[in-house]
């Protein structure tokens, strides 16, 4: 196993990737989901609506729900599944994917050059929208700067951006191999979403094997859920971060697997 | 000395079917370096047959193996093989240079060699001033161009090109048949697909025909032209009394038959035994002073033989 | 016996009217559109709500002949219900999302497989412009939602008309007003957003997906900004309440909506309106943009 | 009267000039529109159906300006697009129907003369099948219908035999051979294929970066350009060769094909060339005279041949 080659094609992989997408209109859904909170954020900074500044407890309980149901939920959700299962689905729609097996190029990782590139792209986007929204909303109380500095305000921006980028690491995982398996990723990716949106109803062995309950356990306030909610302990943090880790790293070797055994047929649909 | 079937592709019983749609059926080829010309009609199965030599599809029945690799290892067997393929699409979003950069990239040349060998093969590909603008942008002669550059662009010993010729200019044609010329004689394998038959005549130095999944015949034309007896040779003959040359061209039992052209001025001959006719031809037109406007060979050519083989001038026989 | 040689021949008959060329379109793509057996069957459910509301007022002016048939209580909740403004605002909420869904799934296969199988050129290289093509394809879409919402409606108000006596007709006539109007504004939005929408995305199913997010993703967003920004113009986001506000003013004759969630405010009824059209020109612009015989690439 | 008129017709895409301030007025029946890729041919076609706005001066085709009557041109135009274009969903009369109609041709009319069409292109029996699983060479001739059901006056095909098997390709050379020959009909095909052009164009117009570098009538430069033989024999040919020359004739051998090519003097007959083949014992196993093919004309063309028209 030459390492260095592989590195070297994993990298040119990556780069490629990033240069088709970026730019591409596809991934103009995942900007806007993206930064829309942002600029909610900043225009309710500019035009200070609300008459009452509320307390830092009541800040952090808004960007607990607005993070949990419209970021976590929505936005991370959807734009990994958009972005990760055209990375292979895409290529056999547009009847492009032959390019890459055509090169002397170990399969698995090509899907790792692949999967690298939607990850990185994804936690850099996600990471500076959930930095920026958290810092903005803050910016309005007063005793801001204390509670950072010597509240608990820091290590809370610290767990909200690492819950991202492992959501967009783990989901993304999932969905790429979706987009190899099946003609119609979205249908695999509405199946997911309901399993993953409601895990909290399901009893606890079940809640053991969604991504999100692990992504909770992260988190540093927990929203109420409402009467249906099965509520379990939340796994050690260290655990839940290993846990994530494997299910992005498992479902990327799988994906390797299945480009192993993909022919060209580009049916004419 | 390497064996035999280390500079061989060897297809050793090979069936591929698609669900019940038949790709190709018992196809047993073992072939030499040099060109290789592919004809057929439309679905006779050139592309399935190009798709299996090249790894993006595995048969489902025997085995494929090209210089005596296996297409299941795809880093060692795609170091040596080009392939140019008929699919349109491009990556959006890539410009024609970084798609053969990135591609010899991942050969695992380094940046500044991929580079200047980029650069080389666009130049070979007379794309230099085109190569920085987007594919998308490209005319259809463009993007074939910038196919053979990938295909080219990594020097392999084994060329796959499907219908290479499809959408360049005259020029450009003439060009692209003198390289692969170049390749056959350094020793390469150039295995083109193609439905332009007085080009293949000109390239190929053995064909493969194929009718619907099935190899019909295979090897160099004329040797396939004279295995079949049971076509004879047709002469055309244009010239001001084509109905005196018919007269006499009966006494040698070896003619089957003689047509005068509609025009008066035309006879076309079929014979088993071209040889013996022409000293007659020659006898004739001198004993009574024809006035000979013209004399070929109707079908030494790929074409008649595909006519003879394929045939079918309606839509095609697939 | 005379051998026919068939050769190729001119046409030197008349040419049709150029005004009405755009119909062609529909009429070819209906035949498309209903050879599938699932879009007539979602037109058939979709007829559900329109027949509920027939039965209604049905029953409610026969309510004597129900005690005649010893069904009192049934009868006696019927008093309270009369036909009115709130009652055709109830059935119009219904046809406003079932409408919506029959552009979001029928309105893509119009436009997308054309742009991915380039047929513009066959279409633009005739005498049959751009415009003629988004009005045909359009009309098929107006034809589909309109068997769905003010057809249906006029006739349940007719029913309503000939069960009770004409003043109820010249008293409600705002109602019949919203029930063409609103229809047919509901109707342009949904079918240029459709079609701009499967403009852009070159695939059926992607385009049906964005649609569909729209409608939801949008709307939960503008609850958001509600309540974070502390006002009510988030709700602009949001189709339906969009809609909304246009029934409640022809219905209800109220010029004035209250936002449901977050601060009570209120909004001006013509908010809506002007939110519509603000789509439907973006529809138009992309449109424009989109379809055009040959794709310039920079 | 000349069916297309240039005049300084000039068009850039971006900032990329595409045409070059084109002029001239054409009226061949058959026009051979050739260039190297990225001359400016499918752009120029394009031109002319109205899909550009050219960036200055303007376009007549049959005696209508391209600039303002745009569809009434449209109304005599049939255009076949190079690449493969179909609209799913639908089956191949209804197709051609449609598109007929959308020609201004009434709906019984249009449904008449597209089974008319369907059954002239060849494709009688696949009419009733979706255009989904036609074969390419099917696509093609679907869209030659499409160009021609309507009856236009003029006909724009844009490499029509690309692809095609020889089947494919004998039956589409029949047909726009056919086609030309009805009276006033006028046809532009763009093609790489010269022996394609060879067999239905009777003059050619060759494009070279966005200007037309040459336009010439095959008939009279087959007649004009000089004659020379072919030649094909068995057996030693030197003595042959060099008896031959004796008599005045040039001869240069082609190593590979071991064909000979020959050029006679006005004294020389062919019955000499098989006299003295008789007195060397070769045997004459082909012989033809060859022309200037259009080969030579593109290429003398392409290496800055005189540009007749153009800038």
């Amino acid at each position: 196993m030459n390492w260095n080659l592989v590195i070297r094609q994993i990298r040119t992989i990556s780069k490629v990737e990033i240069a088709r997408y970026v730019l591409a209109r596809r991934w103009l859904g995942v900007y806007l989901a993206a930064f829309a909170p942002v600029g909610l954020l900043a225009l309710d900074r500019l035009i200070q609506s609300r008459r009452t500044i509320p307390s830092i407890s009541d800040f952090s309980q808004i960007y607990a729900v607005l993070f949990q149901t419209f970021v976590l939920r929505l936005s991370v959700f959807l734009s990994c599944a958009l972005v990760f299962s055209q990375l292979f689905r895409g290529e056999m729609l547009e009847k492009t994917l032959h390019f890459y097996l055509l090169t002397p190029v170990r399969r698995e990782v090509i899907a790792v050059g692949k999967y690298l590139a939607g990850v990185t792209a994804m936690a850099l986007i996600f990471g500076t929208t959930t930095l920026l929204s958290n810092l903005l909303l803050y910016s309005n109380s007063p005793s801001m700067s204390s509670f950072f500095f010597e509240g608990p305000g820091m290590s809370y921006l610290g767990a909200y951006v690492l819950v991202v980028v492992l959501a967009c690491a783990a989901y993304g995982g999932i969905f790429m191999l979706a987009g190899l398996l099946f003609r119609n990723p979205i249908v695999a990716a509405f199946l997911v979403g309901v399993w993953e949106a409601f895990y909290f109803i399901l009893p606890e062995t079940l809640q053991k094997l969604t991504v999100m309950h692990y992504l909770q356990s992260l988190l540093p306030l927990v929203i109420d859920r409402g009467p249906f909610s099965v509520i379990i302990d939340p796994t050690n943090p260290i655990l839940s971060v290993l846990v994530v880790i494997g299910i992005a790293v498992g479902f990327v070797f799988l994906s390797g697997k299945v480009l192993r055994r993909t022919q060209i047929a580009y049916s004419a649909d | 000395m390497a064996s035999s079937e280390d500079r061989q592709i060897v297809f050793d019983n090979v069936s591929k079917s698609y669900g019940e749609v038949l790709g190709v059926n018992h196809v047993n080829l073992s072939l030499e370096p040099g060109i290789t010309s592919l004809v057929g009609p439309n679905g006779a199965g050139k592309t399935t047959l190009m798709n299996l030599m090249t790894g993006l599809l595995r048969p489902s029945k025997g085995t494929v193996s090209v210089l005596g690799v296996s297409p299941s290892d795809p880093e060692v067997f795609y170091r040596n093989i080009g392939y140019c393929s008929q699919f349109e699409a491009f990556p959006r979003g890539l410009s024609g240079y970084q798609m053969v950069h990135s591609t010899l990239m991942l050969h695992g040349l380094s940046p500044q060699k991929a580079e200047e060998r980029s650069w080389n093969v666009i130049e070979r590909v007379g794309m230099t001033e085109a190569a920085r603008r987007r594919v998308a942008g490209y005319s259809k002669g463009m993007r074939q161009r910038i196919r053979l550059a990938l295909a080219l662009a990594h020097d392999p010993k084994v060329l796959v090109l499907d219908e290479p010729l499809n959408g360049l200019d005259p020029m450009a044609r003439n060009e692209a048949i003198e390289l692969f010329r170049k390749f056959a004689e350094s020793g390469m394998h150039v295995v083109i697909s193609s439905h332009i038959m007085h080009e293949v005549d000109i390239i190929s130095d053995r064909v493969v025909m194929m009718s619907g999944g099935y190899v019909v015949a295979e090897g160099d034309i004329q040797g396939v032209r004279h295995e079949m007896e049971e076509h004879p040779i047709q002469i055309l003959i244009r010239c001001d009394r084509p109905g005196l040359i018919a007269a006499n061209v009966f006494e040698q039992d070896s003619v089957v038959e003689a047509r005068i052209h509609s025009d008066g001025l035309g006879l076309l001959v079929s014979t088993r035994d071209p040889d013996r006719f022409y000293d007659l031809l020659n006898r004739i037109i001198l004993q009574h002073r024809i006035s000979i406007e013209a004399v070929s060979p109707a079908d030494e050519n790929v074409h008649a033989v595909y006519q003879y083989l394929v045939g079918g001038n309606g839509m095609g026989t697939s | 016996m005379a051998v026919y040689k068939r050769t190729y021949t001119r046409y030197t008959g008349p040419l049709t009217d150029e005004r009405w060329r755009f119909t062609i379109l529909p009429r070819f793509m209906l035949k498309t559109v209903f050879s599938s057996r699932i879009a007539l069957l979602a037109l058939l459910i979709a007829m559900i709500p329109h027949l509920i509301a027939l039965v209604l007022i049905y029953l409610r002016s026969h309510v004597d002949s129900l005690i005649a048939l010893q069904l009192q209580d049934m009868a006696q909740e019927l008093q309270y219900l009369n036909i009115d403004g709130r009652f055709f605002l109830v059935v119009f909420a219904f046809e406003t999302f079932i409408s919506f869904a029959i552009v979001a799934f029928l309105g893509p296969g119009l436009v997308s497989p054309d742009l991915s199988n380039n047929a513009l050129p066959l279409y633009l290289s005739r005498p049959f412009s751009r415009a003629e093509y988004v009005m045909g394809k359009l009309s098929v879409l107006a034809l589909l939602t309109s068997a769905v919402t003010w057809i249906p409606g006029l006739l349940l108000f007719f029913l309503q008309t000939v069960m009770t006596e004409l003043s109820w007709a010249t008293g409600n006539v705002r109602i019949l007003a919203g029930i063409v109007v609103g229809s047919w504004i509901w109707i342009l939005t949904t079918s240029m957003l459709a079609l701009a929408m499967s403009a852009w995305v070159k695939w059926r199913t992607i385009a049906t997906a964005s649609l569909l997010g729209i409608y939801f993703v949008a709307a939960g967003f503008g609850t958001v900004t509600n309540e974070i920004l502390n006002t009510g113009y988030g709700t602009v986001l949001n189709m339906a309440s969009n809609m909304r506000m246009v029934w409640r003013w022809f219905f209800l004759g109220e010029s004035v909506y209250r936002v449901e969630v977050g601060p009570s405010v209120t909004l001006p009824a013509w908010t809506g309106l002007a939110a519509m059209a603000v789509i439907c020109s973006v529809a138009l612009l992309l449109l424009a943009w989109k379809i055009r015989p040959a794709e310039v690439v920079r | 009267m000349a069916f297309i008129e240039l005049d300084k017709l000039s068009l850039s895409l971006g900032d990329r000039p595409i045409l070059k301030e084109l002029t001239g007025a054409y009226s061949g029946r058959c026009i051979g529109l050739l260039g190297p890729n990225g001359a400016g041919k499918t752009t120029l076609l394009q031109t002319l159906l109205g899909f550009h706005r050219p960036t200055s001066g303007t376009a007549r085709v049959l005696d209508l300006d391209i600039r303002t009557e745009i569809r009434k041109i449209r109304h005599l135009i049939g255009y076949m697009p190079e690449s493969d274009a179909f609209i799913a969903g639908m089956t191949g009369i209804r197709f051609v129907r449609m598109m007929a109609e959308l020609s201004g041709l009434p709906s019984e009319a249009a449904l008449e003369r597209a089974h008319e069409t369907l059954f002239y292109v060849g494709l009688g029996e696949a009419r009733y099948r979706a255009l989904g699983t036609y074969s390419l060479g099917m696509k093609q001739m679907a869209k030659l219908a499409t160009a021609i059901v309507h009856g236009p006056r003029t006909i724009i095909l844009d490499e029509p035999t690309n692809g095609l098997d020889p089947a494919g390709r004998i039956r589409m050379i029949q047909l726009v051979r056919e086609i030309r020959d009805t009276q006033d009909i006028n046809l532009i095909v763009s093609s790489h294929l010269l022996r394609d052009i060879e067999e239905f164009c009777d003059e050619v117009m060759i494009m070279k970066d966005g200007l037309i570098v040459t336009y010439c009538n095959l008939e009279e430069e087959r007649r004009a350009n000089r004659k020379f033989l072919q030649l094909e024999t068995r057996g030693e040919n030197a003595s042959f060769l060099e008896a031959a020359e004796g008599l005045g004739c040039t001869c240069a051998v082609d190593r590979r094909s071991s064909r000979v090519k020959m050029v006679l003097p006005e004294t020389v007959e062919i019955h000499d060339l098989y006299q003295l083949a008789e007195t060397h014992t070769i045997q004459i196993r082909r012989i033809q005279y060859k022309r200037d093919s259009l080969q030579d004309i593109f290429m003398k063309a392409m290496d800055g041949g005189s540009p007749k028209g153009g800038s």
